[in-house]
């Protein structure tokens, strides 16, 4: 019934997997969703790293000693890989932020929203890739 | 050729949870995967249930997930999904049996963007003029059969309850007419806080439509329209 | 479980929605329909509607009617033609003012094209009659309808299925008795005024551009209930169904220029039709396909021509018939910019039905006695407006303007009338029916039987028909009837149960090609979509009526009734 | 058939944050790929962990631009990314109490990192660390 006035009662079940996040393993992903997907989850990475670094900036102001002893942590090796995903998920987002600006206000951009994505991940690759090179070889220095 | 359709089925009255079945079926490969549930259904196993009625994409009764995803059975032949095929309900609705589930919150979706022409004007005694230029604005999202492939698709839907792409396609049919004077009340309602913002550009949307409608591109007309008429 | 409105719609195709929205707000009324509404077949329309708006050229509403009239082989009752033509203007134009999104013309009018069988000065050439939105016309009905029913806050019960009409003894319907399928509850609907609009019943046939859920279902429970039906004996075949699959091809693509060819490549109408070629009345053209494949001139020697499309600009076949060349594209592969397409003419449209009058109320007999309380409207009814044979475009019109006129009858006699008492145990028939499939042990599956008479229908009794095959077929279906009591079902369960729907709807497709066969037979000449072979004139002095078919303790009685002519007198009908 | 979960119809928007947030995303987003990505480049890419210490900071510090270039991107990147978690939690968190809750706890977050932030980017001043570190070590 659709518009209704007589009251009828649920029937039933909800059954597993066909809301929440138990959905997304139900649905084969078109590209799309995976850009979806890395862009969210980039966007909560940076931001985790972003909250931590408040906290280490802070401590600047009680003097070099205490910062100091903190940066031993930041050269950790685990440390350091984990700044070098930092930067990837940084560039991944960034661009793909771009992409979805071009969709939202270039009215024929949704005609190329495959193309869109596949130079999302040439642009990423273009700048992560010397970075990468540039920030490894610094630590196994 | 034979196929092996492997089908999640559900009989409220019997089960608790979901289970798969396989089938091994004899079709030809340019039959639909419709074609292969009609034989399931009427010469193996008769409890078998779904729904269709126009069998050629027009009616959107038969909205399942074919392969993970979104297809009208009867708009996807066998030849382009090989030998074994996996079918399953449409994700984000309440199973009532097997591949039927509730479409009730879908219509009432629908029915939020007032989907109708609105226009207190007193109409001339013939048509009302519009030009081939301003119909063409709609021809996209008028062609909507209100089949739920989108909105079942979306990730934000599973998750979450919003207007959902084919609310918005709908209000957008509205919004886009130029006969229509109910811009302000019903850009009130896509702009609510579940209404067209909560699209992420996903775009699992546009590719399940079997309608081949834009759907991620009249969000997007819709969310211009607001920000540059409302704001 | 108990409701009671004043008025109760069945079916939420084009008819019923019209009505609808004649009532809603203005009185308790309720819309049963088996399907969601906008699932309804009125959605798989595509060609067009007819009106003689006149935006594109010269027409006149008595051009219209003539031309329905002749369509129809002068079967028609031309009061209700005269009365579709005139109003078809006005309905149109309420269409587009409820939003309907017509094609238009560059100053902003509608726009009209060509169908066949519509001509401008009685017969002279093709006009431009049919207004349309690409070639989704139904589609954007069936929504527009849907729309207002929303607007209007119409009381909907989706997926209801009806199993019986309600009529006193002394003859007043009283109501209906529906199955909720998703429970397999069932419903006493308790009302003043039911108007039945559950569409077609190609299903009889295997061949077919009808949806599955087309099985008479209205039609089939007026029969059994002891009404009689009208002119059963008329069904058409539309000329262009894909090969095999039966899936429609509109008329408009020859509307929009398609020309049909045979297996030497010749434009074969030009034979059959000299004037209006491929845009004739399509029995003729359904006939002629046949009469090409029989003479061994169909594709490569099998049973099929191809529809060319090729020679049209790319832009309108990809604009103006969008929706069929996705179709061919899906189904067949093929691409109708460069390739012909393979077509067979397929079972479409049921001219006859349950009769009723220009006010859609349901007839009994001769003398148009109505049933109180009991409303038809669309392709279940018969009006008669479309005769022996339906002109393309003009089902639309029939189900918006009687749609219209059943709606604003039934609102009048809901303010006039009481509601009348239901009978004792009002659903014990319907109970016992399903009851009955449910708990029945036997060998026979539902799909086989149905797939025998479709099989059989096909062959004798589609568009040629003898006096030897309609008898082979009333055998046919003696024992298919008889298998059909030793059915079982698998699916026991009360919840969706589509197994039981779908044995219910075979018991309706036994009734109604029992009906079918039996007037076919009686009908000795051939007129519009009745052609027999045996009789191949058409027989005015014997045969200018409408045949009725009731269902008694003692078989089916026929009988007949005057075909009502005002303007036109019949003429041989030659295009 | 169950009750409509969204209203039907003429309702008043909330307020249309949700537009200002979908627009804030995309003009931060737009600055942040200037801030952030020059920050980044130079603090994780031409001078590495291994060349930043408190000295750095503080000489970097000593510009005035330096410290608005870092504290707008502070600003904007916090406001930004808790916006999106917000965004997320809309998404994964059903029930209304804890939904309240992790609205409280975001922006909770948004205003203390944003003072502790403030606090370590406008008032830092070497020169006080400076001179107690000549004093202790004189
Ligand atoms: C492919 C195709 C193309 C066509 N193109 C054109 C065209 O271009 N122009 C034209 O004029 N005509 C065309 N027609 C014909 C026209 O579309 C139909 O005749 C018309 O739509 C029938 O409408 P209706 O309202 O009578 O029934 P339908 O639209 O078929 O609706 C039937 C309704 O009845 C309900 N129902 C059925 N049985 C039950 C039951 N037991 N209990 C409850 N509810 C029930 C169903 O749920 C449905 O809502 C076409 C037909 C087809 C098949
Ligand atoms: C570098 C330039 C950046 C650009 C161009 C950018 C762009 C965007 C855009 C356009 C969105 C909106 C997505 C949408 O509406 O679907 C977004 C979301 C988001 N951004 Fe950024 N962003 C950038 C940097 C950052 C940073 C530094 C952070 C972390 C602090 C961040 C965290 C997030 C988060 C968490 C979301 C929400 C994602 C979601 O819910 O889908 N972004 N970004
Ligand atoms: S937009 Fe497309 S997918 Fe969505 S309901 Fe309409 S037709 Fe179906
Ligand atoms: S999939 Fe969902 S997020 Fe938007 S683009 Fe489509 S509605
Ligand atoms: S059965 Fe109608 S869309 Fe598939």
């Amino acid at each position: 019934m659709t518009t209704g006035t007589v009251p009828t009662q649920e029937r039933g079940p909800v059954t597993a997997g066909t809301r929440g996040i138990a959905a997304y393993r139900g649905y084969r992903p078109p590209v799309g969703m995976l850009s979806w997907a890395l862009h969210r989850i980039t966007g909560l990475g940076v931001l985790l790293f972003l909250l931590l670094h408040i906290v280490d900036i802070f401590l600047v102001g009680y003097g070099p000693e205490t910062f100091n002893e903190l940066l031993f942590l930041y050269r950790h090796p685990v440390f350091r890989i984990g700044e070098i995903i930092l930067v990837a998920g940084l560039y991944y987002h960034a661009a793909n932020g771009v992409r979805i600006i071009l969709i939202d206000f270039w009215d024929k951009a949704y005609q190329f929203e495959r193309q869109l994505f596949y130079g999302v991940i040439v642009v990423f690759l273009a700048g992560f890739i010397p970075t990468a090179f540039l920030m490894i070889r610094a630590m196994v220095r | 050729m034979q196929v092996t359709l492997r089908i999640q089925r559900f009989n409220p009255e019997t089960d608790t949870k979901p289970h798969y079945q396989e089938y091994t079926v004899e079709v030809e490969p340019t039959d639909r995967v419709l074609d292969a549930l009609n034989q399931v259904k009427w010469y193996q196993d008769g409890s078998l249930t779904y729904r269709r009625s126009c069998a050629h994409g027009i009616c959107g009764s038969d909205a399942m997930r074919i392969n993970g995803r979104n297809r009208l059975a009867c708009k996807v032949l066998i030849k382009d999904l090989g030998p074994k095929i996996t079918i399953e309900p449409l994700l984000g609705f309440k199973v009532i049996k097997d591949l039927v589930v509730d479409l009730e919150p879908f219509f009432a979706q629908y029915r939020t963007v007032m989907p109708y022409l609105i226009n207190d004007e007193p109409p001339p005694t013939r048509e009302r003029l519009q030009t081939p230029e301003e119909r063409e604005l709609i021809e996209d999202t008028s062609k909507c059969i209100l089949c739920a492939c989108c909105t079942s698709a979306c990730p934000i839907f599973w998750t979450t309850e919003w207007l959902g792409p084919a609310a918005i396609v709908n209000g957008h049919r509205f919004l886009f007419d130029s006969r229509d004077r109910a811009t302000e009340e019903r850009l009130a309602v896509l702009n609510q806080r579940f209404g067209v913002w909560r699209c992420r550009t996903i775009f699992n949307c546009t590719e399940a439509c079997p309608r081949g409608i834009q759907v991620t591109h009249a969000i997007e007309q819709v969310k211009r329209r607001i920000l540059f008429e409302q704001s | 479980m108990y409701h009671r409105f004043d008025a109760v719609i069945v079916g939420a195709g084009g008819a019923g929605l019209m009505a609808a929205a004649q009532l809603a707000g203005k009185c308790n009324v309720a819309v049963i329909t088996k399907l969601y509404p906008v699932r309804s077949h009125t959605g798989a329309a595509q060609g067009g509607i007819a009106a003689a708006l006149a935006n594109v050229e010269e027409d006149h509403w008595i051009w219209h009617m003539f031309d329905t009239v002749k369509g129809g082989d002068y079967l028609v009752d031309q009061d209700a033609a005269e009365v579709l033509a005139r109003e078809a203007i006005d309905a149109i134009i309420e269409l587009e003012h409820w939003g309907f999104p017509f094609n238009r013309l560059p100053d902003g009018r509608i726009d009209q094209r060509r169908f066949g069988g519509h001509t401008r000065n009685f017969g002279e050439a093709p006009v431009r009659r049919s207004c349309y939105a690409a070639d989704r016309t139904g589609h954007m009905i069936l929504q527009t309808l849907y729309q207002q029913s929303i607007k209007n806050q119409v009381v909907f019960f989706d997926e209801f299925m009806m199993l019986d009409l309600l009529l006193t003894d002394d003859g007043v319907c009283t109501g209906v008795v529906a199955l909720d399928v998703e429970t397999g509850e069932f419903h006493v609907f308790h009302a003043k005024a039911v108007l039945l609009a559950t569409g077609g019943y190609g299903r009889v046939f295997k061949v077919t551009s009808n949806a599955l859920s087309l099985t008479g279902d209205g039609v089939a429970i007026v029969f059994r209930r002891g009404l009689p039906l009208e002119d059963m004996e008329f069904y058409q075949f539309h000329p262009t169904g894909i090969y095999k699959l039966g899936i429609l091809l509109s008329e408009a693509c020859r509307g929009e220029g398609g020309i049909l060819r045979n297996g030497l490549g010749e434009r074969f109408m030009e034979r059959y039709a000299p004037t209006l070629l491929d845009l004739a009345p399509r029995d003729v053209v359904s006939r002629s396909i046949y009469h090409e494949i029989r003479e061994g001139r169909g594709v490569e020697g099998k049973d099929y021509v191809y529809l060319d499309l090729t020679h049209l600009p790319k832009e309108v076949i990809e604009t103006k018939l969008a929706d069929n060349t996705d179709f061919v594209r899906t189904y067949l592969g093929l691409d109708p910019v460069v390739d012909p397409i393979p077509i067979q003419p397929t079972a479409h449209y049921a001219m006859g039905g349950i009769p009723t009058d220009v006010d859609g109320r349901v007839t009994v007999d001769a003398q148009n006695t109505p049933v109180p309380g009991l409303y038809a409207a669309g392709e279940c009814a018969c009006v008669s407006v479309h005769g022996a044979n339906r002109l393309g475009t003009n089902s639309l019109v029939d189900l918006v303007v009687f749609g219209r006129r059943a709606g604003k009858h039934m609102l009048q006699f809901v303010q006039e009338n009481d509601l009348h008492p239901l009978p004792k145990e009002p659903d014990y028939r319907a109970r016992a029916e399903v009851e009955w499939i449910l708990e029945n042990e036997g060998q026979e599956k539902v799909a086989t039987i149905r797939a025998e008479l479709q099989e059989a229908m096909m062959a004798d009794a589609s568009v040629f028909r003898t006096g030897d095959g309609l008898r082979r077929m009333q055998d046919k279906l003696v024992e298919l009837r008889n298998r059909f009591t030793r059915i079982t079902i698998d699916d026991r369960s009360r919840t969706f149960n589509t197994d039981l729907v779908e044995a219910i709807e075979l018991g309706y497709l036994l009734d109604c090609a029992e009906a079918i066969v039996a007037c076919a037979l009686a009908r000795e000449e051939s007129r519009g979509a009745h052609y027999r072979e045996d009789f191949p004139q058409r027989d005015d002095a014997n045969w200018l009526k409408h045949t009725l078919v009731t269902r008694t303790s003692g078989g089916l009685e026929l009988s007949y009734k005057p075909v009502i002519i005002t303007r036109f007198q019949p003429k041989e009908r030659t295009y | 058939m169950s009750a409509p979960r969204l209203r039907v119809g003429r309702e008043r928007p909330a307020g249309g944050f949700e537009l200002y947030s979908w627009y804030f995303f995309r003009i931060s987003g737009l600055l942040l790929i200037f801030l952030a990505i020059t920050h980044v480049v130079i603090m994780h890419v031409i001078n590495t962990v291994d060349e930043i210490d408190w000295r750095f900071v503080a000489d970097r510090w000593g510009s005035p631009f330096w410290r608005a270039f870092d504290w707008l991107m502070l600003f904007l990147a916090l406001l930004h990314g808790l916006n999106g978690a917000r965004l997320a939690v809309d998404d994964y968190v059903r029930s209304r109490g804890w939904r309240i809750f992790a609205h409280s706890i975001l922006w909770s977050a948004a205003v203390i990192f944003l003072i502790i932030g403030s606090i370590a980017v406008l008032t830092f001043n070497p020169d006080a660390f400076q001179a107690a570190a000549t004093a202790a070590g004189s």
